[in-house]
């Protein structure tokens, strides 16, 4: 950053890869020592990505905190980080969720110690690559090698189904991202043979071409945000994975999906994606729908989440699609909003399965009597989730209403009846588990203790947060947001200025 | 004078009778002589193309083609006599322990 | 009548390479410790390494051409030569087959598949596939008291002297054809006199035949016995060096001589590339035995590299070779672990490893997501590369198809995983490490990754 | 002006320190808190009531809320003449009930919880009221709602207050997407959110149309009946009343408070508060009076027969919501509030009432198992009975004043209005009816419940304590005296409230005569008196008249008896074929069948055709060469084709 | 005339030849035709001109290489051979593929272009003789293809030794 003098972004990717590194190194039985170490390295990293929030300037839409170093100078890759008002808040995200996963593992992680903490820190430097990369080359780089990790977690440290679901969830993000890297390829062949973001947006695609990457791009995104109808791999995932595994899934690893419909789908192919809205809008609101009447079916406490995560992740494209300022920056809420408030469910169950072993919503009931505080802390993100005002899940769902509305009407209603389908399921499974009689299984079990408490505190306080005063978050985007909205809007009508010829080899699309 | 085209013919005919006598029959040493009627039938038309062309180019590759015959009928019985001290068999359907 | 003096400076690494070989023969007689052959073979390979920069030129009336391309396949069998000798030093004591002339045919082989990669006469390149060949089948076999050794090599030798009569086939018709057999002149031939139908039919024979050296299907069906049945670090040898030298024939072959009927078989080629894609990736999956399943892995993977034939431009020729180098140390790896745990080559043998071994998973981990083409390792580098330069020529469509194979590839790569760190460990896994062994696992480990972060390493 | 800020945050800080230090340190004297507090905000509403009767309007933002583009909407007051009426209803009854819950929630292990609730709603319902804009409208509404579905599922051990929580909140969400659609539209189409410039801007909308499913609708009528739906929701309107009756499962302060004398009414206040929205489409108002009429009506018969006391008086509740509906849609807003500034204090009265005699009868609520209770627990009789006069609407008191001013209204209001007043009378009379049947059920007669010997609940039978009793008096005398302000001229009162509230509200026209109001006020008074009547003949004179009607009209008494079989048929119509198509649909066939079948069909496909494939490679030799063969086969077929 | 019908014998001898080699149930008897087919090929050398082939033909072919294979051949249980299956189940598939191929062939060779006339017409050949204008080819422009053959003979030897020898 130009006046901390030290690259910021890059310390954020590397210094958790390299803690992965070193917690390697430590000795398998110092168990109590990798904890901290652990904890040490997730909140320094943490404290480090501080200086992204105070030192944004939020009104330029211009990339931030850039760093650019030639990297394969041959294929035109550089690498190169910047973060702007659609990207910084995931980061920080990331970086606090990361924290959160490192003390809610504890002691719910009983083998492969180091490896677990490692694969967590290399999942995180990913993840923030994802989000700071200008580079496509770089972004795919990050976007991809998240698997490997992520699929280890799921699968070494998940539950008894785990192995299906890792092998489900890598290779069906891995289909999508394949075809992306196609979509790559064609772009950057078509850009001058680089794989410069900024270059890129600056350009002017046939229709016909983006067209093609669009649905490219989309087979990646979808699947990651998920979609409807390719979400059947996040259940899977959800309930196999641990919970941390959990947590950064849900917090922000399906997120990615619909930053790049952000950051690539609208500024990249704004014709098409214009064009492509109402498919967009209406696999959206199916999905809204959809995830939230199925929740009532679930039996499985992550299961259910994890499906109210489509329905949420409906909302979040709607808004996206709906292209106008309310929807995007109340999709952007609504997927920091998941993030926190949905991470912190997962958190609060994997906290439950601690004591209990049991994810069964039929094997709780009562809990609210034994674990009082407990409860209450799960109230607050029931409600979050449900989008009741004055917590963080009412004001980007709502701004995602409202653009949807604007953009089209019916869609707005039919996504708006996932607010009582939401508050249907969410309670239904609230009563189940916290009220009335005490199920014999859960007799006797302590409250959440202090840690447990302070991992879910910062969690509380940003739901609130987001719910009174979103202003400090709508504020970080609002450049952004507006810079592509104009973008999408004056596609195909304005002539904007190219940067570079076009190659002197025009790639034909298709053969 | 003979048409060039008579010992083309005559060199596909036996190649052809050479490949389908390694493809039909079950001998491992009859497919080795099936190979070397195939490498036969190489030569000839090899020889042909020499003389019709006034070259020696096809003659030569006739003389390093009869060296590598040799060799290869070296190795080809060598591993043949390996296969023979382990398990007695010399029908192919008889080897194929690795399969699928 | 004074026969000239050939200019020798082109062929030094090959008459190196030989010298050397028939040098180790005698020595074998006088040393007792094997290792000692081995290492001198090592350092042959580093002396033909340091030679062959300087041995640019042609020779023998353009029958032998030592060029920057041959020179970078040569490479590449050095490389495969000395990665399969590091770990082939105790892996062939333990399998009883300690024989210093093992190494000796390796070089052989070696330099077998050296002067395929410069031939420039179609004699010449036939001699150098039958003695890469026959040393190839030689060393398949050489675990004679074992009858999947002898299964394995008798299948690779008979199929293989088949494919050899079709190629002398194809070259006799286009030696009847052209007066010549010289590649470059061939070209010109053809180039000027247009190229007659019978043209189609030698090209087809010599497709078939060079199909069966890069195992490409329908010519494929050797491979995964041989594979399974030689010794493994001959798996290795030759999952790598016939198919590099196979590559390297074709390009020359194909672009010079056959330039006249690019269309036709860049046609067939491709027909060729989709079928051995979908069978290698397709069988793949349903194996159990982990060397059979890198048998098809590497058909598959054949199939990817042919897209780089087919693209037809100088960046996909480049890239088919850099994806060969990629390939060269992931898979000598994956077999260097293979031949590390020695516990057997079942997948099920797999089964805990991460539990008893982790570091050994870790890197068996590496191999296979860089088998898939996971960044950041350099299989995904490779594959980049290729699938760019094959967008580039107009072939998206092919990448497409080739993009979804490679997904389906994941499949059977992860079971490997899932075996080694999802599975519980059910009995002991004894490891066999030697340091010859480490340091092989070593520079392929860390060439995966050094190319998978830093491609620049190979984008030039 | 800052201080008015306090006015909500005082309950808020009260819940804020009650939530948090409740469990470790404060425990049972969490009402040390939370009743300062409320009490504060209370001071502070009538500073603020003086302040607006002195002729000042107080508009300002606090902050920016949310700002997305051009969507801006603040957090904001506006205190205006409704505005301090409904402060002064909420504080006042709140704080009375605060105090009244001190004796009632005594040595509940949750005391400290209720009390951060009932603090946390305060502050929720006041900031419902003094919002300046239409999205703080809907955070109070929202979080009245929390706290009704907290507070009803306050003792959440059982199944059935758990159950009717849930179902207060799901059925108001309901309403909720309709009011969340009608404000969206507002923003849409008027660019604001803000009161002032909703109201300032609205009349640019007369004459615009929406296209809904083909059909050309007039934009305004669709915005007011979208923000009643959420109105029918909050107040319990047909359709969407059958939460409140469940809702009686909570504690009885919370049904005086929430569920009697604020929350429930919000939907009346929103649509007082939109009168400029409404008065504008013809449609509208009607339906609202209908669907206010109809409830009434309806309401009205079920509490007929029922023999829960809560719940009599929850439909109670519900029928006279009706009726400020019906006040509403006649265009009578102020009328309107003024019923509900009135039943605020009559009908929490009820309530606490109830709450009093279900301390002494140690939770029993089955009228038909008191009886006699007056000699027991006579400051609770005596308040009982001054609210069910009230009620009723006997001269003099409250509820006369207010249902008079309705009834006139209506009867006012063209033929439609007729029709409305004639449903109004009738429902006078049943709601005499049946608030005479709780109280001689209740407080006369001999005692029916558990005898001395087996029970001894007779034996426990006292008065309730003086924190409990004091809310009472003082809310009987509210039930006695609150209609005062509203004494019509034509009685020689000046109907102060109607013209203190029309700067906002407006007053309809006046079309009828003074003859035909006089006619109005004595049949409804005719009615009240037969009301009480029949309702001591019934129970006290001949208390085997019931029993024979029941038997008789068995048909109607099982229909009333089961609330118009509404419940079931939500239960069969929406509840079970969303669950069946949620686990047998849904799950079953979409995800596990179809796309799963998909997702996990494709590589087992694929896995098998590799089974398959996998016999060809046989392991014989002349197999692979035949492979060979028929590729080389293949090329040349290829190439004599391409040749030819 | 006479060299057709020169040819016409051969060209038919030889193509009955080939098919019994592959159709014999004994190997033996295989071997025993091969060598009778390489002594009609030396004939055909010779009608080409080619004596040195000719020659080499007889003494490599039949002379070392088919005395190889009747070593091994006695290796063989000849009895078992002769009461066991001599086509595999699929053979007629093999004789289908092989007879198609076989018309594509012609289909392509019946138009065959040859290429330039070279140097070495037979007057020249004649002059010089064959054996020695092969030698001079052979030691001159093919000195490395001879040397490469020469280093296959040697892996050859080597490989045999290895794979065959007794002793481990």
């Amino acid at each position: 950053m130009e006046g901390l003098g030290y690259p910021i972004l890059s310390t954020l990717i590397f210094l958790p890869i390299a803690g992965a590194i070193a917690i390697l190194l430590i000795k398998r039985t110092a168990e109590t020592f990798i904890k901290w170490t652990a904890f040490l390295i997730s909140v320094i990293t943490f404290i480090l990505s501080l200086p992204l929030f105070i030192g944004f300037d939020k009104t330029t839409s211009e990339m931030q905190f850039t760093e650019t170093h030639e990297w394969v100078p041959d294929w035109g890759i550089r690498y190169a980080l910047g973060v702007d008002g659609i990207s910084v808040l995931f980061v920080l995200l990331t970086t606090l969720l990361t924290v959160l996963c490192v003390t809610v593992s504890w002691n719910s992680i009983k083998e492969k110690i180091k490896e677990f903490y490692a694969a967590l820190f290399l999942i995180e430097g990913a993840i923030i690559g994802v989000f700071s990369s200008l580079d496509l080359f770089l972004f795919y780089i990050f976007w991809e090698a998240m698997l490997i990790p992520m699929f280890l977690l799921i699968g070494v440290w998940g539950g008894p189904n785990r192995v299906y679901a890792a092998i489900k969830f890598f290779l069906y993000t891995l289909v999508g991202s394949l075809l992306m890297l196609v979509g790559i390829i064609v772009l950057y062949l078509n850009t001058g043979k680089t794989f410069d973001m900024l270059q890129m947006m600056a350009m002017n695609y046939p229709y016909a071409m983006q067209l093609m990457l669009f649905w490219a791009f989309f087979a990646a995104f979808a699947v990651k945000v998920p979609m409807f109808p390719v979400h059947t791999w996040l259940p899977d995932a959800h309930t196999e994975a641990p919970t941390a595994g959990s947590v950064i899934l849900a917090g922000v690893l399906i997120k990615m999906g619909a930053y790049g419909f952000l950051r690539f789908s609208l500024p990249l192919f704004p014709e098409a994606a214009k064009d492509m809205a109402p498919v967009m809008m209406i696999l959206s609101v199916i999905a809204i729908i959809y995830g939230g009447i199925i929740c009532l079916a679930q039996t499985d406490l992550k299961r259910l989440i994890a499906y109210s995560s489509v329905s949420h992740m409906g909302f979040v494209t709607l808004g996206i699609f709906a292209l106008n300022t309310q929807g995007i920056q109340g999709g952007i809420l609504q997927m920091i909003s998941h993030g926190v408030v949905t991470g912190a469910l997962f958190l609060c169950i994997g906290m439950l399965y601690d004591k209990t072993h049991s994810r069964q919503i039929g094997d709780y009931g009562g809990v609210a009597t034994v674990l009082p505080i407990y409860a209450a802390f799960f109230m607050v993100f029931t409600l979050a989730a449900i989008g009741l005002p004055g917590t963080s899940g009412f004001v980007g769902e709502f701004l995602v209403l409202i653009g949807g509305f604007t953009a089209w009407k019916l869609m707005g209603v039919l996504a708006a009846t996932g607010i009582i389908i939401g508050a249907a399921y969410m309670l239904w499974l609230y009563q189940k588990v916290f009220f009335m009689d005490v199920n014999p299984k859960i007799e006797g079990h302590k409250d959440i203790n202090i840690r447990e408490i302070m991992t879910l505190l910062p969690l509380i306080v940003l739901v609130i947060w987001i719910g009174v005063y979103p202003n400090t978050f709508l504020s970080f985007m609002d450049v952004s947001v507006q810079n592509l909205i104009d973008r999408v809007n004056t596609a195909g009508m304005v002539e904007i200025e190219t940067t570079q010829e076009v190659t002197e080899m025009p790639t034909e699309v298709i053969k | 004078m003979v048409p060039l085209e008579w010992y083309i013919g005559l060199s596909a005919v036996m190649f052809m009778i050479g490949v389908t006598g390694f493809l039909i029959r079950r001998n491992i040493i009859i497919m080795l002589l099936s190979i070397e009627l195939m490498l036969n039938s190489v030569n000839i038309s090899l020889v042909a193309f020499s003389h019709y062309l006034q070259d020696l180019t096809g003659q030569m590759l006739v003389l390093f083609i009869i060296t590598v015959a040799a060799g290869e009928a070296a190795i080809g019985l060598a591993i043949l006599v390996a296969l023979f001290r382990n398990k007695a068999v010399a029908h192919t359907d008889e080897i194929a322990e690795m399969k699928g | 009548m004074i026969v000239p003096i050939p200019d020798l400076t082109p062929v030094t690494p090959e008459i190196i390479m030989t010298v050397s070989a028939m040098v180790l023969l005698m020595l074998e007689l006088i040393v007792k410790n094997k290792s000692i052959i081995a290492f001198l073979g090592i350092a042959t390979a580093g002396a033909v390494f340091y030679v062959i920069p300087m041995s640019y030129g042609e020779t023998f009336g353009g029958m032998f051409i030592s060029d920057e391309f041959s020179a970078y396949f040569k490479f590449i069998f050095l490389i495969n030569l000395v990665l399969t000798i590091l770990i082939s030093l105790k892996y062939i004591q333990r399998q009883k087959s300690n024989y210093g002339e093992y190494y000796s045919i390796l070089l052989f082989a070696t330099a077998g598949m050296m002067i395929m990669a410069s031939a420039g006469d179609l004699i010449v390149l036939y001699l150098g596939l039958e003695l890469m060949a026959l040393s190839t089948y030689i060393l398949a076999g050489i675990k004679r008291h074992d009858i999947k050794s002898n299964e394995a090599a008798i299948k690779y030798f008979l199929l293989g002297a088949f494919s050899s009569a079709l190629l002398l086939y194809g070259i006799s018709l286009i030696y009847g054809l052209t007066t010549t057999t010289n590649i470059y002149k061939i070209g010109e031939y053809l180039g000027e006199a247009g190229a007659s139908p019978a043209v189609l039919l030698s090209m087809a024979l010599i497709i078939a035949a060079f199909s069966f050296k890069i195992a490409a299907a329908p010519f494929h069906m050797w491979a995964p016995d041989v594979y399974q049945g030689a010794p493994t670090s001959i798996t290795a040898f030759m999952s790598v060096g016939p198919k590099a030298a196979g590559f390297a024939v074709i390009v020359r072959v194909f672009y010079v001589a056959f330039a006249e009927v690019q269309a036709d078989w860049t046609a067939i080629l491709i027909g060729i590339a989709i079928l051995t894609m979908a069978v290698g990736n397709i069988m793949a999956i349903a194996q159990t035995n982990i060397k059979r399943m890198l048998a098809y892995s590497s058909i598959a993977h054949a199939g990817y590299m042919l897209l780089g034939i087919i693209a037809g431009t100088q960046a996909a020729v480049e890239a088919m070779m850099v994806y060969i180098l990629i390939y060269a140390f992931m898979n000598i790896g994956a077999f260097a672990i293979i031949i590390l745990l020695e516990r057997g080559d079942e997948l099920k043998d797999y089964e805990g490893l991460a539990k008893a071994h982790p570091l050994i998973a870790a890197i068996m981990l590496v191999f296979m997501f860089s088998l898939i083409g996971i960044p950041p390792t350099a299989g995904f580098i490779g594959k980049f590369y290729l699938f760019k330069a094959a967008v580039d020529a107009g072939y998206t469509w092919l990448v497409v198809i080739a993009v979804i194979f490679s997904a389906i590839s994941a499949y059977y790569y992860l079971r490997v995983v899932m075996n080694m760190y999802m599975k519980e460990l059910k009995e002991e896994a004894p490891i066999y490490l030697t340091p010859s062994l480490g340091l092989a696992i070593l520079i392929t480990v860390l060439m995966v990754i050094i190319i998978g972060v830093m491609p620049s390493t190979v984008s030039g | 002006m800052d201080k008015y800020i306090l006015i909500p945050l005082l309950p808020l800080i009260a819940f804020a320190i009650n939530i948090i230090f409740g469990r470790g340190i404060i425990k049972d004297r969490a009402h040390y808190i939370a009743i300062p507090a409320v009490f504060g905000s209370f001071v502070l509403s009538v500073i603020a009531f003086a302040e607006v009767a002195g002729g000042k309007v107080i508009n300002y933002d606090i902050y920016s809320w949310i700002v997305s583009g051009d969507f801006r909407v603040s957090i904001g007051f506006l205190i205006d003449q409704l505005t301090v009426i409904m402060l002064i209803v909420v504080t006042s009854v709140s704080l009375l009930v605060h105090i009244y819950s001190v004796g009632y929630m005594h040595g509940d292990p949750g005391y400290y919880r209720f009390f951060s609730y009932l603090s946390l709603f305060t502050f929720s319902m006041l900031m419902l009221v003094m919002g300046n804009n239409l999205l703080q409208l809907y955070l109070g509404w929202e979080l009245v709602g929390l706290c009704s579905y907290l507070l009803i599922g306050f003792w959440y051990k059982k199944k059935a207050p758990a159950d009717a929580g849930k179902k207060a909140f799901i059925v108001n969400r309901v309403g909720d997407f309709g009011f969340g659609i009608g404000v969206i539209m507002i923003f849409l189409f008027l660019g604001t959110l803000n009161y002032t410039e909703i109201f300032g801007s609205i009349g640019m909308l007369t004459g615009q149309t929406i296209n809904i499913a083909g059909f050309n609708v007039d934009l305004i009528t669709v915005i007011a009946l979208l923000l009643f739906l959420g109105a029918v929701g909050k107040s319990a309107q047909i359709p969407l009343h059958v939460w409140l009756p469940d809702a009686m499962e909570g504690p009885t302060p919370v049904s005086a408070l929430i569920h009697a004398a604020t929350m429930v009414t919000a939907g009346v206040f929103m649509i007082a508060r939109f009168n400029p929205v409404f008065s504008l489409s013809e449609t509208a108002m009607w339906t609202v009076a209908i669907v206010g009429a109809v409830t009434a009506l309806f309401a009205a018969t079920i509490a007929l027969v029922q023999n829960d006391i809560k719940r009599i008086v929850a439909y109670s509740t519900v029928s006279q919501l009706g009726y400020m509906f019906l006040a509403c849609g006649v265009g009578a807003f102020g009328a309107g509030i003024f019923h509900l500034y009135t039943h605020a204090f009559f009908k929490a009265l009820l309530f606490l009432g109830a709450g009093s005699v279900m301390h002494a009868m140690a939770g029993e609520l089955n009228i038909q198992k008191m009886g006699g209770l007056k000699k027991h627990m006579p400051v609770t009789y005596w308040t009982f009975l001054i609210a069910s006069l009230s009620i009723a609407g006997i001269p003099g008191l409250a509820g006369f004043f207010s249902k008079d001013e309705i009834l006139w209204m209506a009867y006012n209001a063209g033929s439609l209005g007729k029709f409305t007043w004639i449903v109004g009378t009738a429902v006078t009379a049943l709601t005499a009816f049946y608030s005479f049947r709780i109280v001689f059920l209740t407080f006369h007669g001999k005692f029916r419940g558990t005898s001395k010997s087996d029970n001894r609940q007779e034996y426990h039978l006292h008065e309730s304590p003086k924190v409990m009793t004091m809310p009472l008096v003082v809310l009987a005398v509210g039930a006695v005296a609150a209609g005062w302000v509203g004494i019509p001229e034509l009685l020689g009162g000046g109907n102060w409230i109607g013209y203190f509230l029309e700067p906002v509200l407006g007053r309809p026209e006046i079309t009828a005569t003074y003859t035909e109001k006089w006619m109005v006020i004595s049949i409804a008074i005719v009615a009240a008196l037969a009301g009480v009547f029949m309702a001591w003949m019934f129970y006290l004179l001949k208390p085997e008249i019931p029993k024979n009607l029941a038997m008789k009209f068995k048909n109607a008494h099982t229909i009333l008896w089961n609330k118009y079989y509404v419940d079931e048929l939500y239960d069969f119509a929406i509840e079970r074929p969303t669950k069946w198509i949620a686990s047998n649909v849904l799950v079953a066939v979409t995800d596990n069948k179809i796309i799963e079948g998909v997702v996990n069909g494709l590589p087992a496909a694929i896995r098998n055709f590799g089974e398959k494939l996998r016999k060809v490679q046989t392991g014989y030799l002349q197999h692979y060469a035949m492979g060979m063969a028929i590729g080389l086969f293949v090329i040349l077929a290829l190439v004599v084709i391409a040749a030819n | 005339m006479l060299p057709q019908l020169f040819f016409g014998y051969f060209a038919i001898v030889m193509v009955v030849l080939s098919l019994l080699i592959i159709t014999r149930r004994n190997p033996v008897h295989s071997v025993l035709w091969m060598l009778v087919l390489f002594f009609h090929i030396a004939g055909l050398y010779l009608f080409l001109n080619a004596e040195f082939l000719a020659a080499v033909q007889i003494i490599l072919y039949a002379g070392a290489i088919l005395v190889l294979f009747l070593f091994v051949i006695m290796m063989l249980n000849l009895k078992e051979e002769l009461t066991v299956k001599r086509f595999i189940g699929e053979w007629p598939i093999g004789v289908a593929l092989g007879t198609s191929i076989l018309m594509f062939i012609f289909l392509k060779v019946s138009d065959i272009a040859q290429g330039p006339v070279g140097e070495f017409t037979i007057e020249a050949i004649k002059e010089e003789t064959h054996t020695k204008a092969l030698g001079r080819v052979l030691f001159t422009d093919y000195i490395l293809p001879f040397e490469i053959a020469g280093v296959i003979l040697l892996v050859a030897i080597v490989g045999a030794i290895v794979l065959a020898k007794k002793k481990i």
